[in-house]
């Protein structure tokens, strides 16, 4: 690309952007933007009322639920640039995406590039327009991330897959309508044996049952599968090739990890802000406790710096250079430094950060919601593979 | 020494035994279930009064065993390594220190035994916020009628639910920040005008608070001196935050231990993951953790009962190393047993909530190093 | 923008492809084994400065290329790598800074073209202690004939063994501790009663103690205004510190490419050293922090070209950064290389003590948390 | 063993620790008190003066150098826990042992264990009085820790042996007279062919060339052997079985290192002491640097830690009770709290502990000695095999 038409796209893009954010200034309720937290919170289902609705119909009009999809599947139709800035600017407008979940982040590109002309036209459309939840059903009991070990098998009754086995830590799968799934299709054989299967959770012998887990939540279950007859146009790629598929969409789980997951809950103030309305200040104006004030201070240094690496990567991606090596740490730093967030909000609030069960006169609800955070993002290491 | 005595290893191995026979895991997640307000199973802490740990610290005139601090922290260990739940730190060593130490031959004679016989639970009220601050007390006690009405608050009273009577500390005169004007009361749970609140933790223990609504006390209800409490109040302190520290310790060993045998035993990607160089020094780290931390519980310990000067500095630091080594641990075991360890239904989640209300309880890290830093003079 | 512009990338790569072909440690090691007081060859300066890199922040007006600071930073880093002696940040950012922010038309016309073009050496003497302490100035600087007379000492001033001036921060009112009262002076090094004695540090450069005996200087030496001078020199000494980071990140990014060049060679046990897991997670840990800190040192030259509001707080977040990171780097350097990194015979030994120095130069990594705690508001 | 021998062999220890820490105090001269520093400075040299040799001369005469050794061979003829007690006290009292160095704490008991009777007799009574300074040569370049890589041959010549190849980090070697050493004598297996030797370092072709380490010092030498004839008497155990005694004698090492070496140097007061001093202190009487502080009090409680926990091993021993778990950890747990400290040291110090060269009116001499010991410290957690 010669300098000129890099100028071109350069300003091009500028002025898409600030076109998607006057759309989204224009279009976003008024009412919800005190929300977001019931939004983020109810996730994988969609809060009810007028405005949410409203919300969730004029963005599915626009197709930028999906903005870089084909526009007959009820995307947007957009480059891949534009439909970046579109999800970002959501962000930076106080909003949000309406359309989110697995159908939007992994499943639709995975049908994109490996589905055929029939699974498109069922699936892609309904999942534009967030019509459908979908899950994931990859882990097994015993296998943890290795999924060499996957032992649900499919058989092959002529018309149909047979399948039985167990999947776990499926998240959302509570409110599925479909679940995306691995299957073994042949035993001889570790990952070749391996197929992608699309699964209706109405089917008869399909049971979910709810993992709790130590933050008093049940965001995962396990799926039980008994003898679930799936139609055989239900296999997308090739038989025994769903290995390769699979790797592909892990791909988009990560960057639909990086991108969508909220990782703020409870109180979301800057670290010394809340620190000095919880332990108060000394009488040089310093917050109160010597020693949490030192560990406050290098924690939000390196939050500053994460972002700062944060904004090189994205500066890197407009710049339409390929993912740098900051790529390759970024995700494991940021977990990392997240979760130093919560440790120290944890001893920040006392023992007010210690409480259980409802928010009431003695607990405030961002406290409560803080520590329940705290419980459920200790999983975000091990889910991201970090052991 | 920094050994334990012959009397202090049968202790151990009886608690050992008895804890694995009759208070497993199971049994703590049984009475969690059960959604006890007390935060303790009667039956379970009755056993315990029957084998005497209740009077382990109390002197044998009054009915305890007068074994020692030592002696408390190799009983609380075993129990922190199962998550017993029962009252001994909040009444067997807290409330039975500050009468044993401090207390009239009346208040010794009237509540001593039934704390070593488990027929009485007390409690220890000092905090008035979320942190531990014992110098910042302002429970107001004013002089009324040649006695006292106090009046203000308490909170997150360890086995306040439980509690038939309370250790207070308050103020009768200066004010919050003063070295002076502290003064520890004995008062009844049932006493006119205290009434208490549930405060659900974490952990699923009993903890309250108190509101203290111009509840008189006469004068024999003072505990040591009025107005000069303060150095008792600390003593009182020093022992039980020694004691955390030996449950805490407990706590960190078993999560460890727990945690080797999984790794020891569980399977990836065709390997043993106790076979991972990176896991294997991850566990290594965690050994030497938890081999530097186990002297300092047990030399505070030991200094109580050999009534030592460095008592204090010992205690913070027994405390702040406990504290670290044990959300350490907990951490790790979370970590390492990956996806089941988030689970309710495996026993990481009691461990890592026990050890986050325990590392609060009298004291956090940056409270006892600091305490450390200005006792050593830094 | 975080990412490097055309004209800079190209600055980058001719730095590296200089400093490969003519300066590369080896030089570096013959300067240091031939004892030079002024820690630096002349030839090699006199090379940086036909180059422009003596003059990339000075106005063109003034004889340089006004470049810029990220500018300057590029080079420096590049120089970092191979531990490259010469008086850049001491001169050609320190000096120069101070002139074409507050210096007179005659201060700037006299002194910056020669600065640009390598003729003339200048310096910082700012601290009077073994910390830096801008904070704490004390040299007096006392009213005499028109003019002042100085009378007191600087320590560990960078490149003072070489430099024709100084920029001196002193004391024309209030006392050390003060906001006004600070007044910045430029002396020449022959001013008659200014003395300077060698101060020999681990990293082998020029470092002078100087004493000031009633040396006098005429009203047109002071630089800014008189007695309100700290709010220049804070922004001199906020781009003296943003360009060493830049030298350390050099440093520590050569340290670890060193190292693991060396890993993938070194055998051991019949493997390759870098095969081994333990160690490739200590790489893994120190490439992270490597990425988390190179976008600081970044951030605050770019927003010192860019003259943002938060300069302060970005250039302390980048130096206690790279302070920290040029720490662990070659530390890591040292152990990882094994017994030979232990040697004189070996580069890593420069690495680490010039990381040492200029750890402590313009503000330890304490120095900077603290300055940042304060600015943000902690 | 009944408890009431326990007893009473506890109550003989206790008298002989008196006894020892008597004759020590009534022995070790008033002049070497203040003197310790120029002892180890020194090592493996030993200090001149009349005051020095008298001291020397006493403890040689009483065998209490090598206080385990059999009398016969100059030693004290104390059984285990006699002779620790012996060398505890010299520390007790402020006092040292004159005979230390290899000879003492490796090559003796391995001559003792595996030595045949000439041996014994020509080396341990040298060295047990201090006569005789031995040096170790195992390591070789490009080998690190890994002996099964050793190159250093020597060939059987029917009355000799013919030696030639390099040793390296070779402690002492400068001054040392003797070196037991490692050599190949079988090429063809690895650690089967391995032989333990005694080389005399006035031998014809032995050359030492000391290292220069980056704290400006030469602890360290490499040692060249070109056509070295060492006579065939020279061999300790069997041929190309020196793997075993070189793993035994790697345990008197590691107990060696343990008891002997010297690691506090320049300043050795505690840190808050020094910090005080350099860096001042506030209007609360704290250390006026308080993220300094809290790194100083981490610092202090952790190695308050590691005294207690090396008082229960001490505890652990006098009790009779095996090396227990703590053993494992507590040298790397040293190293690591010992740099600690020189690192925190060097900051106090602020620019005074840059300083290089001689000391002066620009730096102290703790100072100077600080920063050589941070730097030759930094050895210690490598020549430990910590990597």
């Amino acid at each position: 690309m010669d300098s000129l038409t890099e100028v071109d796209d350069t300003r091009r893009l500028a002025a898409f952007r600030d076109e998607a954010l006057a759309w989204i200034e224009a279009n976003f309720p008024e009412s919800l933007k005190t929300k977001l937290e019931e939004y983020f919170q109810n996730m994988p289902r969609y809060p009810d009322g007028p405005d949410w609705a409203l919300w969730k119909q004029r963005v599915r009009d626009k197709g930028w639920g999906t903005p870089g999809w084909p526009k007959e599947f009820g995307g947007g139709g957009l480059s891949t640039p534009e439909a970046r800035i579109v999800l970002q600017a959501f962000t930076d407008c106080g909003a949000f995406n309406p359309m989110t979940g697995m159908g939007t982040s992994m499943l639709g590109p995975t049908l994109l590039e490996h589905g055929n002309a029939e699974q498109k036209k069922q699936h892609l459309t309904r999942v534009s327009r967030g019509e459908v939840r979908w899950c994931q059903g990859y882990s097994e009991p015993g296998a943890g991330s290795d999924l060499a070990g996957l032992q649900t098998k499919a058989e092959d009754k002529g018309d149909h897959y047979l399948v039985n086995g167990q999947k776990i830590w499926t998240s959302g799968s509570r409110f599925a309508d479909w679940c995306f799934c691995l299957v073994r299709t042949d035993p001889r054989s570790k990952h070749d044996g391996i197929s992608f299967l699309l699964i209706d959770m109405k089917t008869p012998g399909v049971e979910v049952r709810p993992i709790r887990t130590i933050s008093g939540e049940s965001p995962f279950s396990e799926v039980f599968f008994t003898d679930v007859k799936v139609p055989k146009e239900n296999l997308v790629g090739k038989l025994n090739k769903g290995w390769t598929i699979a790797k592909r969409l892990l791909q988009f789980e990560r960057n639909a990890t990086n991108t969508n997951r909220r990782q703020l809950a409870g109180d979301t103030r800057p670290l010394n802000e809340i620190a000095r309305a919880y332990v108060g200040v000394d009488d040089q104006g310093r917050i109160a406790d010597p020693d949490l004030r030192q560990r406050i201070v290098r924690h939000m240094m390196e939050f500053r710096s994460l972002r700062l690496m944060q904004q090189r990567m994205l500066d890197e991606t407009k710049a339409g250079q390929g993912p740098s090596e900051f790529t390759s740490v970024a995700k494991n730093a940021r977990a990392r430094i997240q979760q130093e967030r919560e440790e120290l909000l944890i001893e920040i609030f006392g023992q007010q950060g210690l409480g259980w069960g409802a928010a009431g006169d003695q607990f405030k609800q961002t406290e409560i919601d803080t520590t329940r955070a705290f419980f459920s993002n200790k999983a975000m290491t091990i889910f991201s593979g970090t052991t | 020494m920094s050994l334990l005595t012959d009397e202090q290893v049968m202790l151990r191995d009886s608690a050992r035994g008895w804890v694995k026979a009759n208070a497993p895991v199971g049994a703590f997640r049984k009475m969690r279930d059960g959604g006890n307000p007390k935060g303790f199973d009667d039956a379970t802490f009755k056993a315990i009064a029957g084998m005497g740990w209740t009077g382990v610290v109390i002197p044998e005139a009054h009915g305890g065993s007068e074994f020692g601090y030592r002696s408390i922290g190799v009983v609380l260990e075993e129990l922190g390594r199962n998550v017993v739940a029962a009252p001994l730190i909040g009444s067997a060593v807290g409330a039975a220190s500050a009468l044993a130490l401090g207390g009239t031959k009346a208040q010794k004679r009237d509540w001593l035994p039934k704390i070593a016989d488990g027929t009485a639970i007390g409690a220890l009220a000092v905090d008035e916020g979320p942190r531990h601050a014992p110098d910042r007390i302002a429970l107001a006690a004013t002089p009324k009628g040649g006695g006292y009405a106090l009046s203000g608050g308490k909170t997150f009273v360890m086995e306040g639910m439980a509690a038939d009577m309370f250790v207070v500390a308050a103020r009768t005169g200066g004010k919050a920040g003063d070295g002076t004007g502290v003064t520890l009361f004995l008062m009844p749970a049932g006493a006119r005008g205290l009434s208490r609140k549930r405060r659900e933790l974490m952990d699923s223990r009993g903890y309250a608070d108190l509101t203290f609504g111009d509840v008189e006390v006469g004068a024999d209800a003072v505990i040591g001196k009025a107005g000069e409490g303060k150095a008792l109040l600390d003593k009182v302190l020093d022992r039980t935050t020694a004691a955390v520290a030996a449950e805490q310790m407990g706590l960190a060993q078993q999560a460890f231990e727990t945690t080797i045998d999984y790794m020891k035993t569980r399977v990836q990607f065709g390997q043993l993951i106790g076979s991972f160089q990176a896991l294997q020094h991850r566990a290594a780290y965690l050994f030497t953790a938890l081999q530097l931390a186990r002297p300092t519980i047990d030399a505070a310990l030991q200094a109580i009962d050999e009534d030592a000067p460095d008592v204090s500095e010992l205690v913070s630091l027994a405390k702040a190393t406990a504290n670290d080594v044990v959300n350490y641990a907990t951490r790790e075991m979370i970590q390492l047993h990956g996806g089941i360890g988030m689970t309710d239904a495996h026993d990481a989640g009691f461990y890592i909530k026990r050890a986050r209300v325990l590392e609060a309880a009298f004291g956090n890290s940056a409270y006892h190093r600091e305490r450390y830093a200005r006792l050593i003079g830094a």
